[in-house]
């Protein structure tokens, strides 16, 4: 029953705000996060399946009647349910408290909203079509621009609407690309367009190809933020409430973006150096102008976003070298910064509940009142900067390896030093808001509450088990779902 | 390419370059989602002509539908935006809507 | 023929675009999406064409419109004066970039038109093949509709 | 025990076991320290029990098999075991010099936590043979002395703990860069399987760039003076005990051992030392803060183990390695020293200082051996090192550099004595009297055995005999 | 537990030093030591009569052994290091009383013996630098001992010292190279090349400890802040018998040159120029210690200019003048001591007369005066003969002149320093004084009688001590006879004591120009045009190798820390933070908020895209 990742998201979303009139708090918070805890237990049912290379093509039945839905579950599914079911849980939980905060309220709204994006993000990655696709990535996006706004403050909505704006400027164009591969292929199922696609080699269509290509890249692109696409982002992220970032930067843009771009290059269009060419440089450009913006802010949401910018680059640095070892790089990179980067926007939410604000020059010393918060944040950032023992050392490694292999080494270079410009601005972070001596005004503030900690060290647990578990993570999740991209085009 | 194909794919491009142009230009924010209403015109009529162009114009139909009804949940929560913009700053103009920069 | 209904439907949307009453763009608007309906039947595509009818030059026309009501009186926003007068020239630059642009890289125009053939029902294809559509369609109206929900909730319904 | 499951312990007691530091500190204060004494104790002792296998003249490998390319390989050989008892054995001194000098402040938990988590690092650099794991424990030392620099939360400290941070963290990424680089070459990141391997001229110099950040040799020195603020135990690990010999030490065991250097790097190397050197002890001698003085001191030192070390004769590799042990012994006895200076006084400007010799007998003795040691005066330990090192220069055919390096010696002395006189001798102006027996007791023992380490130098020179002969097995 | 006789002079010194430590009276401390000093003496005796012995012991592998040799030379040399030993110490029982820090002084001067007796019995270069070394702290520590500056004239020392220690060091290490061994008496080389170099280095270190020029300057300065036994220890005695056996040893069995080469004319420079520029230094002082401390160093010149000319004679008569030195130079500082404890000061205008009160250390003064001042028949006229033959004979007579030159003021001094102490009128500036005890007088005697004793009966010393140094040189000996030394009536002994007449001459017309006070006796020469502003140049310290040393490196520091190490730190800490701001700066303007620009830049990026696909298709065909 693959089709229950994303049916039984949508009929608890759509079911919340009604039992959320005879509960208002508890039911939606139980509810929710029995959502996400299924739906990632439910994913560990397909592990086996999946690493040993399987794809399931699954038929949805209703009482026994076919219905029009194919859903494609392979192991690089796979590995985003399960990122995309981790991250929503430790998110879930996060929100128990986290929401409770007067300006947010109205629990069951919130978390259909959430789930909502689940549901959205469940659909892109298990669609077998290409429409499919750009409706489930509609699907979240609107619950995400609502999400962005949550908090109905002026500068959120601002951030919303041109998140919104430039968002549909995206869809359209995705949706022209689609239309420009229906009006070649007459189909808009992904094994239907690759198998039409791979017997097409005039230059004319390779050209119309190549903007199809240019189409989606910016599309996607700019749903998973790479420069120039980026500019929604920190608008988008500074003043949101800290779940939407954590859930859109730790795995929407890489579920609505990167992945389907990568599916689309590798699993359907076939790889072409010239998407790798162009690839290639977005993410190296992403990489240094990310980590150079992040450096420059004060805001910790907006700093995490350009940081989010920098960290995608590598990702899709790793795709585009195109050889199994960057797949592997990039993937865990991607699992990685799903858990890690959440995380840190999560801190984030921990120390505007507790100081009530997010700009780092009025923070300071809070390790002291905030062990958890203070530890789990150096956990993360130590991660995203590369710094072993932790899993983000590992992935970074992987792809810095790749690069090299694969003669590139004045990226490889780059990317080096981005991850020293990383590591300074999370300097920056740990000293302003934890490290230093505490600012007087926050001598009563307390540790986040129960279940934000618990979704903190969660995830924080997560990063160091990965650190030193790494082997074997990637034996079961990373290198079957490589294995998927490097098997090339579907059938 | 047939040639109301070809005719099709122009107003598309035309289409769409008009929602652009108003998105780039338009200072009142009820102006850019008309744009943007415009550039979704041009896709749903790309869609269709698509439809035309391989002879399936059946699916193009159920595309463009389900499209549409895209469309309207996009803007009615794009309206909603403007309202609760409007609410807080009294003005629809963009350009006021740049305290987030940097 | 066709063309001067594309041509029709261009014009509107220019008029959308530049007219400085919000009301009459709104409506301008609704008339382009007439023109495009039509043109959707002239293609073929009827279910589609009813639906951009009822709903786009409907219903989106009467939420923009209600809109406009809302926030009327004091949101007059200055336009600036160039963009009218540099977008004739704009458009036709554009036009002859894209029609250069669909000869040199897409196939060229061929005279004979194609049989609108039809050979499945428009239900069949809807149900039978795109039902993962729907889905997101029902996904998609809960994301608006609660999205609305969530910018119009009482801050104070604790 | 087996020598392989006594190394796994050196290696795993120390960190793991510090993260149950915290844990006790919930208990009683003296319950932690306790503990942290107990583990950097163990850490002590346990190298100790290796050094048979050290003179046995075989080496050890153990393999634990992974992830293809990413083996955990640790290799027990003379010179990791020389290393590892020497950090190990100064890390337990400063532990219990801690005790007296930071009883008093707050996040004391974090402190020991770090510390210890800092000596395990190290023993986890000494025999990993694999690059990957090598880099792994570089780092997490990194963290531990990030922590520690700013250790008293003030905006300096943070900013200078950040500042060590992202340069050590700069080299350290290059040299990684650099480890990709000949993994790119040989497929493996496995040092045993790359012996006598010729590597290329970039990879060396980025590998280098990382060795000279954490050694802190100029260019990449300033961290190190800057590192100064932080609690004095910590400077002194920093510069003596560990941190700065995690360069040196990496040298030896990638360029000496494993890696054959191009000649470009033969020649260049010694001058880089030399400059390094030289330049540090300049700057010495025109600073006025004591701890500055002490670190620009360790910088000049160390030029002296890479020149040791990069004219890969037994005579200089000896030397470097016993040049670890003596400047480990009185370098730390000279932070160690100047912290209790530091402590009692509150004061680091040295023109604030004088006199000091009359209220502070012990330190002012125990200073000065540890200064004539550091220059390199017989019959302190300092002299063979210093002469071994200088030694094999001249027989390396460097001469000029060996007399460049005696210079250095000379300025030495001269910023030594300069800061001897400035704070011990002369007109009294703070007075103050010695207190904290447990400091008083690390830098007499410290004293003692630098003057002891010269007297029966034979003892650890014939260790690292053993352990250059190890290192020099591949070189051509 | 066996251990070899040639350990004793060396673990001996420890054990009482150490023991030392724990007592706990004044004058059990003093017992202590003389009856340390003696039985170190005695040892030493023993040794004198074994002549040949070795040890080799294991040390640190690369042919750096633990090896200790003893023949005829250093067997002499050791004997007179332990009498100064015990002659000081016995003296020290009375000078260092009232000192506090007694224990530590005897800590200190066994240690200082334990590193003599090292340095000369090793025969290996590394346990040779060892102990070597061992002395400069000892030296450090002994000049702290005295009053409160002491401690900048101890750091001077140390440093000078040990700037000559490591040109040593370089100086063996190189040797070492050159000749793959570090066995001194297995090394014989020629001094050519990069041998000579080794061999000048090697001299540095040599002729530093003997306090040559230009590493001279912390003597008169430790004159003034040292205790006086101090000085008779080290300077005057220690230090000259082990620079000058060093440099014997290198200059006659290490190295070979022959007489006028390169390497012997830079020796005898640096002799004739110690000579003379010290003896100008040491005719102008007003401090009795000063006067005597500007001896120590150019009687050094005498000693280099004698091994340096590289004639038999010459060899001979610098060792030779060595050993008489630290005789008389021990003689005169513990007479200078003598006159402190009694009289409490040894500034020269204060004192006067005091040969009626101290008749016993005005004897010995006089005595030791005129041999160092090398007049007939004390000993420093037979080793200055020698010098004087020696370096006539290397036909440069400029040295000899310098020589010459030498003892014509080194006698003026005397004249001077012994009309205003101990003749002359009584001075009214000080209170009464007396004789001292006999520990105090026993020294002195002992050392003035050896002053005559070696004068008279000069082959005596010259067959005991000296010979063996040349023993292996059976050409040298050949050659060597004594008879000429002794004959006073030869052309250049002639003229030497012509020397001392003009001399006198001199101190007659100075004492005549100071209106009878005697200690204004070298103001006419002070007084000359020229000179006189060199001797104020030189009084303002412009001529102090150490002081301008230390000047230029202070300098060279700054110079390297501004320009080197502080730019690499403005890299960091601005260039990298200001780039990057500025860089930041620039792209957060950029992200200006506004919606078109955003939008521009995701179209302008998407045609960019576009562009670069089509290129890079057409590329790929």
């Amino acid at each position: 029953m693959v089709i229950l990742f994303i049916i039984l998201p949508l009929i608890i979303a759509g079911l919340l705000p009604l039992l959320g009139k005879v509960s208002k708090k508890v039911l939606p918070d139980f509810l929710a996060n029995a959502v996400f805890a299924l739906l990632l237990g439910y994913s560990f049912n397909f592990a086996w399946n999946a690493s040993a290379g399987k794809t399931i093509l699954s038929q949805v039945n209703l009482a026994g009647i076919p219905l029009g839905i194919t859903l494609r579950l392979d192991a690089l599914s796979l590995l985003m349910l399960f990122t995309i079911a981790l991250v929503s849980l430790g998110v879930g939980i996060f929100s128990v408290n986290y929401i409770n905060q007067e300006k947010y309220s109205s629990k069951p709204i919130y978390y259909s909203l959430l789930l909502l994006t689940v549901a959205g993000m469940n659909g892109i990655v298990l669609s077998n079509d290409l429409f499919g696709i750009y409706v489930f990535l509609e699907i979240a996006a609107i619950a995400s621009y609502a999400l962005a706004a949550y908090g109905l403050g002026k500068e959120e909505l601002e951030g919303s609407f041109k998140y919104l704006m430039l968002s549909v400027v995206a869809t359209s164009f995705i949706l022209l690309g689609i239309s420009m591969i229906f009006a070649l292929t007459g189909t808009v199922e992904l094994n239907g367009i690759a198998s039409v696609l791979a017997y097409s080699k005039a230059i004319k269509i390779k050209y119309l190809i190549g903007i199809c290509s240019a189409l989606f890249i910016m599309g996607f692109g700019l749903k998973s933020a790479i420069v120039p696409f980026h500019s929604w982002m920190p608008d988008a992220y500074s003043k949101a409430p800290a779940t939407l970032p954590a859930m859109s930067s730790g795995i929407m843009v890489k579920a609505a973006g990167l992945y389907v771009l990568i599916r689309l290059f590798y699993n359907v269009f076939g790889i072409t150096p010239a998407v790798q060419t162009v690839l290639m440089y977005l993410g190296v450009i992403s990489i240094v102008v990310g980590a150079l913006l992040a450096l420059g802010q004060n805001n910790l949401q907006r700093l995490l976003a350009y940081s989010s910018i920098s960290q995608i680059g590598y990702m899709v640095v790793g795709f585009a070298i195109g050889t199994p070892l960057g797949f592997i790089g990039a993937l865990f990179h991607m699992f990685n910064h799903g858990i890690f980067k959440s995380l840190l926007f999560l801190n984030s939410g921990s120390i505007e509940n507790a100081t009530g604000t997010r700009e780092l020059d009025e923070l300071g010393g809070l390790a002291k009142k905030m062990p958890v918060t203070a530890g789990t944040n150096i956990v993360a950032s130590l991660a995203t900067a590369g710094v072993p023992p932790l899993n983000g050392f590992w992935s970074k490694l992987i792809i810095i390896i790749a690069l090299v292999q694969a003669k590139f080494y004045i990226f490889a270079l780059i990317g080096i030093l981005a991850s020293v410009v990383t590591l300074w601005y999370f300097l920056i972070i740990q000293r302003r808001a934890f490290f230093g001596k505490l600012n007087e005004t926050w001598k009563d503030v307390k540790e986040a509450p129960f279940w934000m900690s618990l979704s903190s060290i969660m995830l924080a647990l997560i990063c160091i088990i990965l650190g030193i578990a790494f082997p074997w993570f990637i034996r079961l999740w990373i290198e079957p779902a490589a294995n998927v991209l490097v098997a090339g085009i579907i059938r | 390419m047939s040639e109301l194909a070809y005719i099709c794919f122009v107003a598309v491009a035309v289409l769409v370059f008009i929602g652009l142009y108003c998105l780039m230009t338009m200072k009142n924010l009820i102006k850019l989602l008309i744009g943007a209403e415009i550039v979704a015109k041009g896709v749903s009529l790309a869609l269709i002509t698509a439809g035309v162009e391989k002879n399936n114009i059946m699916l193009a139909q159920s595309l463009a539908i389900t499209f549409i009804v895209v469309e309207v949940a996009l803007v009615a929560v794009a309206l909603a935006i403007v309202i609760g913009i409007y609410k807080r700053k009294k003005s629809l103009d963009i350009r006021n809507l740049n305290n987030l920069r940097g | 023929m066709n063309i001067y209904i594309l041509v029709a439907l261009i014009l509107f949307s220019v008029m959308a675009v530049f007219l400085r009453d919000l009301l009459k763009s709104a409506i301008c608007l609704a008339v382009a999406s007439i023109f495009l309906a039509v043109m959707f039947f002239r293609m073929g595509a009827t279910y589609a064409g009813v639906f951009e009818v009822s709903v786009v030059a409907g219903l989106i026309t009467v939420l923009f419109i209600t809109v406009i009501a809302l926030t009327n009186d004091d949101a007059k926003v200055p336009e600036n004066k160039w963009p009218i007068i540099i977008f004739p020239v704009a458009l036709a630059i554009f036009i002859i970039f894209d029609i250069w642009f669909m000869n040199k890289f897409i196939i060229l125009p061929s005279k004979a038109l194609p049989l609108l053939a039809q050979g499945e029902k428009f239900g069949d294809v809807l149900w039978g093949q795109r039902t993962f559509d729907l889905l997101g369609q029902i996904g998609v109206i809960f994301a608006g509709v609660f999205g609305v929900f969530a910018f119009f909730r009482r801050k104070t319904d604790e | 025990m087996s020598i392989s499951k006594i190394t796994l312990l050196t290696i795993f007691i120390p960190i793991i076991g510090s993260l149950f530091i915290p844990l006790a500190g919930l208990i009683s204060k003296r319950t932690r320290s306790v503990w942290a004494v107990l583990l950097a104790g163990t850490t002590a002792l346990l190298p100790i029990l290796l050094i048979p296998q050290a003179f046995s003249g075989t080496e050890l490998i153990i393999r634990k098999a992974l992830f293809p390319g990413f083996d955990f390989i640790l290799v027990i050989d003379a010179l990791s075991i020389f290393m590892s008892v020497v950090s190990s054995f100064i890390g337990l001194l400063i532990v219990i010099y801690s005790l007296g000098y930071i009883k008093d402040d707050a996040n004391q938990n974090e402190y020991y936590l770090m510390v210890v988590m800092f000596i395990g690092s190290m023993m986890g650099i000494v025999y990993s043979a694999n690059l990957v794991f090598l880099y792994l424990f570089w780092e997490i030392s990194a963290i531990c002395c990030w922590r520690l620099i700013g250790f008293y939360r003030g905006k300096q400290q943070v900013i200078k703990a950040d500042k060590a941070f992202l340069v050590t963290f700069f080299g350290a990424a290059l040299m990684l860069l650099g480890f990709i680089a000949i993994y790119n070459q040989t497929g493996t990141f496995d040092l045993t399987q790359m012996r006598g391997l010729a590597v290329s001229s970039t990879a060396v110099l980025l590998i280098l760039l990382g060795m000279l950040s954490k050694s802190a040799t100029v260019p990449l020195h300033t961290w190190l003076p800057d590192a100064g603020v932080a609690p004095t135990p910590v400077t002194a690990i920093l510069h003596a005990a560990v941190l700065v010999k995690i360069g040196v030490y990496a040298f030896a065991r990638i360029f000496c051992y494993t890696f054959q250097l191009p000649d470009f790097w033969l020649q260049t190397l010694p001058i880089l030392a030399v400059v390094s050197s030289l330049v540090a002890a300049a700057a010495a001698t025109v600073e006025h803060d004591m701890k500055r003085i002490l670190a620009y001191s360790t910088v000049s030192q160390i030029g002296y183990i890479f020149l040791g070390f990069s004219m890969l004769n037994p005579l200089g590799v000896t030397g470097g390695l016993l040049f670890i042990l003596m400047h480990g012994l009185s370098k730390a006895g000279l932070f160690l020293c100047a912290g209790v200076v530091e402590h009692n006084t509150h004061k680091r400007d040295i023109r604030e200082l004088g006199g000091l010799i009359i209220t502070m007998p012990i330190t002012a003795i125990t200073f000065l051996v540890c200064a004539l040691s550091v220059i390199g005066i017989p019959p302190l330990g300092g002299f063979f090192s210093k002469f071994m090192v200088i030694a094999g220069t001249v027989h390396g055919g460097h001469y000029v550099a060996a007399s460049l390096a005696l210079f250095t010696a000379l300025l030495t002395a001269f910023y030594l004595f300069r800061l001897f006189n400035a704070v011990f001798l002369g007109e009294l102006k703070v007075s103050i009297v010695e207190k904290t027996p447990a400091m008083l007791f690390v830098i007499i023992t410290l004293a003692v055995l630098s003057l002891l380490a010269g007297i029966f130098v034979s003892y650890p020179a014939r260790f690292a005999d053993v352990a250059a002969l190890e290192i020099l097995r591949y070189v051509k | 537990m066996n251990i070899d006789i040639l350990l004793f002079p060396i673990l001996l010194p420890l054990i009482f030093a150490v023991m030392g430590l724990f007592l706990k009276s004044k004058k059990l401390i003093n017992y202590w030591a003389v009856l340390g000093s003696a039985a170190v003496l005695y040892c030493a005796y023993v040794l004198f009569g074994i002549k040949q012995a070795s040890l080799v012991l294991p040390w640190l592998g690369h042919g750096i052994d633990f090896d200790l040799k003893l023949y005829g030379f250093n067997a002499a040399i050791l004997l007179w290091v332990n009498i100064f030993t015990f002659l000081v110490v016995l003296y020290s029982t009375i000078k260092m009383e009232t000192s506090t820090r007694i224990k530590e002084y005897y800590l200190y001067v066994f240690l200082t013996v334990m590193f003599a007796n090292g340095s000369v019995l090793a025969d290996n270069f590394v346990l040779f630098l060892f102990f070597w070394g061992g002395l400069l702290i000892t030296l450090y520590m002994l000049i702290m001992l005295g009053n409160l500056n002491s401690y900048k004239t101890a750091l001077k020392s140390l440093i000078l010292l040990g700037l000559c220690d490591f040109c040593l060091l370089l100086g063996v290490v190189l040797l070492w190279k050159i000749s793959g061994s570090l066995k001194i008496s297995a090394i014989s080389l020629e001094a050519q090349g990069l041998a000579m170099i080794s061999f000048l280095l090697i001299m540095i270190g040599a002729i530093g400890k003997a306090g040559a020029m230009p590493f001279h300057n912390w003597i008169p300065d430790a004159a003034i802040d040292a205790p006086v036994t101090v000085m008779a220890f080290l300077p005057a005695s220690l230090e000259k018998l082990l620079g000058i056996y060093l440099l014997t040893r290198i200059s006659l069995d290490v190295f070979h040159f022959q007489m006028n080469s390169p390497v012997s004319i830079v020796l005898m420079t640096v002799g004739a120029i110690t000579i003379v520029f010290a003896v100008m230094m040491a005719l102008i002082q007003k401090d009795f210690k000063r006067l005597l401390s500007y001896h120590a160093v150019s009687q050094v010149g005498y000693m280099i200019l004698g091994i340096g000319t590289g004639t038999p004679l010459g060899i001979v008569g610098g060792i030779f003048h060595m050993l008489n030195h630290a005789i008389y130079k021990t003689g005169l500082f513990l007479s200078s001591g003598s006159v402190e404890l009694a009289a409490g000061t040894t500034e020269m205008k204060k004192l006067g007369g005091l040969m009626k009160s101290m008749p016993v250390t005005g004897l010995c003064f006089s005595v030791c005066a005129l041999s160092i001042s090398g007049v007939w028949p004390f000993n420093g006229f037979v080793s200055k003969e020698m010098i004087f033959h020696g370096s006539y004979e290397t036909g440069y007579l400029i040295f000899t002149i310098a020589a010459w030159v030498g003892a014509i003021f080194t006698f003026a001094s005397f004249l001077k320093a012994g009309h205003s102490i101990f003749f002359g009128a009584k001075s009214t500036e000080i209170p009464e004084v007396k004789e001292n005890s006999w520990p105090v007088l026993v020294p002195m005697i002992i050392l003035s009688a050896f002053c005559i004793l070696f004068g008279v009966y000069s082959i005596l010393p010259l067959k005991l001590f000296i010979l063996p140094a040349l023993s292996g040189h059976p050409e040298v000996l050949a050659e060597l006879t004594f008879t000429h030394n002794l004959s006073l009536l030869n052309p250049i002994a002639l003229i030497s004591m012509g020397c001392l007449v003009i001399a006198f001459g001199l101190h007659y017309l100075g004492v005549k120009k100071g209106q009878g006070k005697a200690y204004l006796a070298s103001e006419p020469v002070h007084n000359l045009p020229i000179i006189k502003t060199i001797y104020n140049l030189a009084e303002n310290r412009v001529f102090d190798f150490y002081e301008q040393g230390v000047k230029l490196i202070k300098l060279l520091s700054k110079v390297i820390y501004y320009t080197v190490d502080r730019p690499i730190d403005f890299v960091y800490e601005r260039v990298v933070t200001v780039t990057g701001r500025i860089v930041i700066f620039i792209l957060r303007v950029l992200h200006n908020g506004r919606f078109a620009n955003y939008l521009s830049w995701s179209l302008a990026g998407l045609m960019a895209l576009g562009y670069v696909m089509g290129t890079l298709i057409k590329k790929a065909g």
